[in-house]
């Protein structure tokens, strides 16, 4: 397991399914870096832009926010969230972005708690809020999840549901009337996991070298389906020599 | 009118437009732009029962809720990106209680801008369907049919009456804003108070259109055929505008892409250490906000030294050699 | 009656009504011109717009449509439709702006036809359309009408309304749920009209010098109260000569 | 993908996204930057029943009206400005009940395409209110059931969910629209299709972003660094365009800011003339549509010499010299 930090091995399962014809919706953080690290190793064409207004990014240092100035400087366009928010939304390019979300709790169904914990009106936990993420889940052609694995993380029931996954299970999205495709992938510390098409639940789809199916279960306070599980392909030198060098030179994130 | 009688000091502008209990949105997004300035004077001049309407801010927001000028809060986002992924005043208030927060997302707030500014009583989306940003609503019907500054409902459902073929059956309504003031820092404005700001925009376009009242802070105050020169850019028109301050640094420790960068030692170092504390929290109230008369006498006690490293490179509108590690 | 056009006479009975303090939305021709007169003899400080997204012109040419290139030129903002239009609906600029609007018919209400004659489904004349007329209408602060005297203009009834005035009567606007406050001024080659405030009908407010009321009212098809009108001041001489020399100067307007 | 694989001939271009019974919408704002070029090749393809959406076009509209391309027309204006209040063959094709007009507001139709950009069902507003843009429509319900082109209402009045204290209790919604195709004319593009408009946007890029399939067509083909050094004027993003087609001249008989002015001997001298009249209208169509293969064709039958002297002055964009009396 030596050679990779397990914050790179997410990175990287992230950035090796992003297609060329894709266009996304980066948070910064370890969600840039993949985006980042597709665009330079197998997809070029691939598109990229923040909710705060900015669209294709060509940025020398790693930006901080998602208005830090280095965000802005030799981009292809910067205007406001009215416009890029409205990409999401947009019948035509909405269901082409794929987005990379954190959150506080995350359920079977791919639900997301991205601002409380307790009871909302006086939570034991306040975090900033849900920002652009109740957009992009409602409304993106699909959304990746990046969480570290974990009891208090991986629940039964989300507090405070403020992304919405699948909702209650299979055909609620569109009960609902929400037009986004909703969760695809869950990138932890740990593992990846997938949605089963037919019950939209999560399953396990990979383990990364070093952990077991069963220990990874062990995290979890919901039974996932173990039984399609493959170990993950770890990074290869190419792949971790981009990231490292090209896509955070000053190891802004990617902490040493 | 005089030509320049919009253009005031900080301290006249808050007296004149931000009273107690005003609804006041603030522009700037995270820890980029945040009229900071403005901020404080309102602080100093212990406004109090303010209901803020922003986006996503920062820096501002923070310090307002913890000097106690703030009764109420909607937002999509509270935090200074990955200085501070939540604001430390902000937290402790919403969960002791005594700060409400109704919270929408940013497209929600957007939307509630952008309507006001457009003269509409809603705008329609399908974000949030299915959430409890739908369901759960801080401020019941009861307290909305009696404060005049919420609307009186957080959020509506309605079946479109466009629906056509399945798909898109039903629709969310966001209510429109209009706060009482707005204000948002440019980066040059002219005595009329025509205004641009470079690089994004975020929603202070929104924002400020939708306001009632609208004070414009900027670096720099430049002669209005000066403006003429690139219409395009220029988002703010002098009618739409109250007041016009100067005031350099105005969103010091944010950036302002162009002028200068964020001060990583300020947002990481020092300020998490006060804000996360009640007794230094009164300090640093006492010292950097009570304790000087106006900006100028808060930069010299951060020090113009230290100030004046975070300029920025004009061609690539931030300081590449700024140490933020 | 010799010395000024009664064109002329048009212009600067519109530009003397305009106040320091007001947002005048304009279309080309003489509306322009009023506005650009009034700017430059009484309120310097008035703002000038256009509902093709210009604002605060500073032309040097007399711009041939709301898009031509030399209404572009030294703008303080140059953007699109939906940026100007809003001004009317928004509810601090709205209440403040003036416009000025021709039409082909108009009522005693102050209600505006300028699409087409006879059936609007198979006209007998069709025009271009209301284009921003109605948004004008229906929610500028106040509206005038440039349009010339005749029975077929001044009509009882508006073969098809697309400019709201006040519909038919006092409290029907309001009743309607129309924001602006309607017509205030009917600018035609002979008189000046106004409304009543009480029934929310047309009146005579001014004959130019050379007509009389009857004379005028011989040219309407409705019937309007007579008994209010006086001889309207002639243009002086510095307001022509700053309507000639400075606000069109190439005579494209204000033909020989 | 091919990075230039979206760059393509007007030809093509036309070929590959413009059909018969599309709802069609093009940019431009009477008689400037209109995407005359690419009227011209839909005319010369024959393409058939279009619909056409549009704010205030003029020229375009009036020749594929004309040219009997289109069967039906949402609008809000019709004309060339002074040159032609109201442009003939459409005056004409309205007036004997051949061309179907449905009249909105240029309001209505710029919330219509905001609506689509933004992915809405519909968008609300005051205007109209009253007037018999809202009581009379051109389609009735049976025909909306039956044509999927069409919304199924023309609007819908709706009481206000968030009304407080009198006043808009009532308020209008406009349908979203979505074309097919929308063609705009740009005065840069790079070959992926981000672009930029100079001066007046107009409802181009509402327009541009409602639409399923999105053509450029532009005076000059640039590289993307270009672009990015002014990120703030770049209102098209490639990633919503289908085709990119350099076309100089691409908007002659009207002007496009910057580069060329209009043509006042075209738009006054000549075209009423052959539009004012059936046979002159067929002659036309045949030497100066058909007749060509091309643009360049079009342009040396005009005369290059006459084109060139339409050309901008650069600084203050239109021809100062230009005889237009």
């Amino acid at each position: 397991m030596a050679g990779y930090s397990l914050q790179e091995m997410m990175a990287i399962i992230a950035a090796r399914e992003i297609k060329d014809t894709d266009i996304v919706l980066c948070g910064t953080g370890i969600s840039m870096l993949a985006a980042l690290a597709a665009q330079k190793i197998t997809a070029p064409g691939v598109s990229i832009f923040f909710e705060s207004g900015v669209v294709d990014v060509k940025f020398a240092q790693t930006p901080l926010s998602l208005a830090d100035p280095r965000i802005m400087n030799g981009a292809i366009r910067l205007a406001g969230l009215a416009e890029s928010l409205s990409l999401l939304q947009n019948h035509t390019t909405g269901p082409n972005v794929i987005s990379i979300l954190g959150a506080a709790q995350i359920d079977i169904y791919g639900n997301l708690n991205s601002t409380s914990i307790g009871d909302f009106s006086k939570p034991k936990v306040r975090f900033s809020g849900s920002g652009g993420a109740c957009d992009i889940g409602s409304l993106a052609g699909q959304f990746w999840v990046f969480m570290d694995l974990g009891k208090k993380r991986f629940v039964e029931k989300v507090d405070y549901l403020t992304t919405p996954g699948f909702l209650d299970g299979a055909g609620a999205r569109e009960r609902a009337g929400l037009p986004g495709g909703g969760p695809a992938m869950v990138i932890t510390n740990k593992a990846c996991f997938r949605f089963d098409d037919a019950s939209k639940k999560m399953y396990l789809h990979s383990f990364y070298p070093g952990f077991t199916p069963e220990a990874i279960q062990e995290e979890m306070c919901f039974q996932v389906d173990l039984s399609r599980a493959k170990e993950a392909e770890p990074p290869t030198e190419h792949e971790l020599h981009i990231l490292r060098t090209e896509c955070d030179p000053e190891r802004m994130v990617l902490k040493g | 009118m005089e030509a320049n009688a919009k253009l005031m000091s900080m301290t006249d502008a808050v007296k004149k437009y931000v009273h107690d209990g005003a609804v006041i949105s603030f522009g700037g997004f995270s820890a980029t732009q945040c009229p900071m300035a403005a901020a404080h004077e309102i602080i100093r001049q212990g406004v109090k029962d303010l209901h803020v309407v922003v986006c996503s801010n920062g820096q501002a927001v923070d310090e307002l809720v913890g000097a106690g000028c703030v009764a109420g809060i909607e937002l999509a986002y509270g935090g200074n990106g990955r200085f501070a992924s939540t604001c430390f005043r902000f937290r402790s208030a919403a969960q002791s209680g005594e700060l409400k927060v109704e919270d929408y997302s940013n497209y929600h707030m957007t939307l509630r801008f952008m309507a006001g500014a457009m003269g509409m009583p809603f705008l329609p989306t399908y974000s949030g369907l299915g959430t409890d940003i739908v369901k759960k609503w801080r401020y019941g019907e009861e307290d909305r049919r009696h404060d005049p500054r919420l609307p009186v409902k957080k959020l509506v459902l309605m079946g479109n009456p466009f629906n056509r073929n399945g798909g898109g059956e039903q629709v969310l309504l966001v209510p429109a804003l209009m706060p009482d003031v707005t204000i948002i820092h440019a980066q040059k404005a002219d005595v009329l108070g025509n205004a641009r700001i470079t690089g994004l925009i975020y929603a202070d376009v929104e924002q400020a259109k939708a306001a009632k009242n609208l004070i414009i802070t900027c670096e720099e105050i430049v002669e209005t055929d000066e403006l003429r020169k690139d219409p395009e850019l220029n988002q703010i028109l002098g009618f739409q505008v109250s007041a016009v301050v100067k005031v350099p640094w105005g969103s010091y420790p944010c950036a302002v892409y162009g002028c200068y960068d964020y001060d990583p030692w300020f947002l990481r170092d020092f300020y998490p250490k006060v804000a996360k504390d009640d007794s230094e929290w009164r300090k640093y109230l006492d010292a950097y906000v009570y304790g000087v008369a106006n900006r100028e006498e808060f930069l010299n006690l951060i020090g113009m030294e230290r100030v004046e490293r975070l300029r920025a490179d004009k061609t690539i509108g931030y300081n590449p050699v700024l140490n933020r590690s």
